[in-house]
């Protein structure tokens, strides 16, 4: 026989819920539940790894990535790449594309998700790379690792 | 002093302010049951105080379309018509402040000024969810209003008065009147539901599908005076509930007699509030446990299922004081 | 004195009122869900409101349509001062991914003045909750004092981690690949 | 007649309760922020829609509800108004038309 939810049920449930049951609520500044394994936060760029191939900037669907690439001409006269990685983050969708794609295990996504900013400039991000300066190098935007 | 007395009376305690910050408190306790009803933490104590400072220190709007006049004194109507009636409920003695023939009718018809004044803001505001819920007001009003007033003249009988006082009175023997009329106490509870129109009769705010109905346009003071208004309803309905028919202040197996007369208004004042609560609890049970239905249905269902109750119960009770008095 | 007061219940008791102006409800849902016994925004005071009369905060998800957008302003404009706005989600943030689409205007913010951002596809409901904490740090002390709190025991700085940041990190390998 | 006998007289005690209500209105005036009119802050809220000058017709069948209701009711003030023994006739006479009112409302 199937069981009758009838009001008188449900307030047995509650007053059970009343005197009994904990509390379901984390006490979010307090505790915190952290995110499932494969949740997508904070993306965490490593510049060392990085070795700018721009598959990132090309598979990105938000048009987050931008890799500024910059050749140096070191003092033993032989090219050096360099560069680094623009990110609009305020358009990031999480996707995880970017770190899909990426060879060198470069982008990865954290599992921080505090990301609120009361300003959208404050997404502009700028990182990695060694700093140029603008004048000595030349900016081959072809060029491949 | 003659002058002062019953000013303090009206304004301060048991009056405004008193029934103002009891209602706050009151509310609190309702959010946070409501809140362990669903196993979550709930506000702080201070939560309906901020929510009322808040509210006050809100811009003012009043829409363009709508009467100025009316939807500025609909939300006093309503608070006034609740706080009026605080005077004529025994509180901390079996006797009210003022006591006459008929204040039962009286209390019983300033407690739907709320509806009526609501009905008033919510046409006047000129706006359509404030008109559908302004007219579900009344429709409401159809449904509850009767079996409340019958259930209210059950005691009433009983007692053979119409003032609450002397019904009060008649309860200090120890022999509350929810013995004689159990069906027009189960009647009382669940009209009262209707009346501060909370779940599952919250048919004219029905946040989910006409915003909060006539109160719409409102902001700000209005708007707070509407939340002190339905606050304060809820503590003087509980109050008249326990008045008619849990003894009001009175309470078992207190030796009354060995008590200087300040000590007893404070005892009674606390299994007032007391009873109070438990019938908060109650609301708050009915609100957690259950979900909307719709006007039609509440308005057919109560006069059937509530309106034949009070109905019968009135009329065991005619019986029998006949064949007593007989 | 009363200015304090006043400040008080306003960090106390922001209302908030939902605004979808063109969401897929994703966030919507997590909004729901931030209200819910899990979270339970109503902690600090947090009470969802149907009506922009009653509401101080609007919690904003989507991106901004052309069709959605005078309406958008017309509610935002009838609710009372003082009121704030969060964008939720990646779309209300910057209207991306459909910011190139003929009918997308952008974000939130161009309609109207925005003043916490919560990207997140969808925003998580703890998300949620950090950003309506870290607007009511500017309303008031105690809330600031969580925020704080929060700061000092979790990164929340920026989105994309500084060279020096990866230094500092012991386990590199803690974040997911997609 | 004493002042404590006018001053507890409902339309008094109502009066003096719409006059501490107006006083919360002005503690709100004093405490809120100068309004100030920007745009369409004024106009009715529906959603967002611009409602400019349309009415709001409602349709009702709740008649037959707001017929008894009235009978009900009408019927109840007599019998709270009237006193002595002629109570318990008033009731059984009351609980007739009540209980006609009820068949009326649901014989279809």
């Amino acid at each position: 026989m199937a069981q009758k939810y009838t009001i008188a049920a449900m307030a047995m449930e509650l007053m059970e819920s009343l005197l009994l049951r904990k509390r379901a609520t984390v006490l979010y500044p307090v505790e915190r539940l952290t995110p499932p394994e494969r949740f997508r936060g904070r993306l965490r760029y490593d510049p060392e790894a990085c070795n700018l191939c721009g598959l990132c900037q090309r598979d990105c669907p938000a048009d987050v990535i931008n890799v500024v690439r910059k050749r140096v001409e070191k003092e033993d006269g032989t090219k050096e790449l360099t560069g680094h990685l623009e990110f609009e983050m305020d358009r990031c969708i999480f996707c995880g594309q970017c770190s899909h794609s990426c060879n060198s295990n470069a982008i990865t996504f954290t599992r921080e998700f505090e990301l609120a900013q009361p300003d959208r400039e404050l997404f502009m991000m700028k990182s990695g790379g060694p700093e140029v300066d603008e004048g000595e190098c030349d900016a081959d935007p072809d060029v491949s690792p | 002093m003659q002058v002062v007395t019953p000013l303090f009376h009206v304004l301060v305690f048991p009056g405004f302010l008193f029934l103002v910050a009891f209602g706050l408190f009151v509310s609190w306790v309702d959010r946070k049951l409501i809140a362990k009803f669903q196993n979550r933490v709930g506000p702080p104590i201070l939560q309906p105080f901020a929510d009322l400072i808040k509210l006050l220190a809100k811009e003012d709007i009043i829409p363009e379309h709508a009467d100025r006049a009316m939807f500025a004194v609909a939300p006093l109507i309503a608070l006034a018509g609740v706080v009026a009636s605080i005077i004529y409920i025994p509180l901390w003695a079996p006797v009210a402040l003022k006591a006459f023939s008929g204040d039962l009718i009286v209390v019983v018809y300033l407690l739907t000024l709320p509806a009526f004044a609501l009905f008033l803001g919510g046409w006047y505001s000129a706006n359509p969810f404030a008109t559908i819920g302004a007219t579900r007001v009344l429709s409401q009003l159809f449904g509850y209003e009767v079996p409340f007033f019958l259930a209210c003249l059950g005691p009433a009988i009983a007692a053979g008065s119409w003032s609450i006082s002397e019904i009060t009175r008649a309860q200090d023997n120890g022999l509350w009147l929810i013995s004689a009329a159990p069906l027009s106490f189960a009647v009382a509870m669940i009209a009262l539901i209707g009346k501060l129109e909370r779940v599952p009769f919250d048919i004219p705010h029905a946040k989910t599908e006409i915003v909060t109905g006539p109160e719409v346009e409102y902001t700000g003071r209005r708007l707070a005076v509407w939340k002190l208004a339905f606050l304060s309803e809820t503590i003087v309905g509980a109050a008249l509930i326990a008045a008619l028919f849990l003894g009001g202040p009175h309470m078992w197996g207190l030796p009354y007699q060995a008590m200087p007369a300040w000590l007893t208004a404070i005892v009674g004042m606390v299994v007032l509030a007391v009873k109070i609560l438990l019938i908060v609890f109650f609301l708050s049970l009915a609100q957690a446990a259950m979900a909307r239905i719709r006007i039609e249905q509440m308005v057919q269902w109560c006069l059937l299922w509530l309106g034949i109750p009070a109905l019968i119960n009135m009329g065991v009770i005619a019986f029998v004081i006949r064949q007593v008095g007989a | 004195m009363l200015d304090g007061l006043v400040k008080w219940a306003r960090g106390k008791s922001p209302w908030v009122c939902h605004l979808n102006c063109g969401s897929c409800n994703g966030c919507d849902i997590e909004i729901v869900a931030a209200l819910m016994p899990r979270f339970d925004l109503e902690r600090f005071g947090v009470l969802l409101e149907g009506s922009p009369r009653h509401a101080d905060v609007f919690l904003a998800t989507g991106p901004m349509t052309r069709q959605i957008r005078d309406r958008v302003v017309r509610v935002y404009e009838q609710a009372a001062d003082p009121k704030f706005v969060v964008a939720v989600g990646t779309c209300g943030v910057s209207g991306s991914p459909f910011y190139p689409g003929y009918n997308v205007l952008g974000g939130v913010d161009a309609a109207i003045p925005v003043d916490m951002y919560v990207p997140g596809c969808p925003a998580r409901p703890d998300a949620i909750s950090y950003g309506v904490l870290r607007l009511l740090a500017t309303l008031d002390p105690k809330a600031e004092a969580l925020v704080k709190e929060i700061e000092e025991r979790y990164d929340t700085e920026g989105l994309v981690y500084t060279p020096e940041e990866m230094a500092q990190q012991r386990d590199p390998v803690e974040g997911a690949r997609g | 007649m004493t002042a404590s006998a006018v001053l507890y007289h409902p339309v008094v005690v109502f009066t003096l309760c719409m006059m501490a209500g107006w006083g919360v209105y002005a503690l709100g005036r004093a405490l809120a922020p100068a309004s100030r009119v920007i745009g369409g802050k004024l106009k009715t809220y529906a959603c967002g829609e611009n409602v400019e000058g349309e009415s709001f017709p409602t349709a009702y069948h709740l008649y037959h509800a707001a017929f008894i209701f009235t009978l009900l009711d009408v019927v109840a003030l007599v019998l709270g108004t009237v006193t002595g023994t002629a109570i318990v006739w008033m009731v059984a006479a009351y609980l007739l038309v009540g209980l006609i009112a009820i068949v009326i409302l649901f014989k279809d």
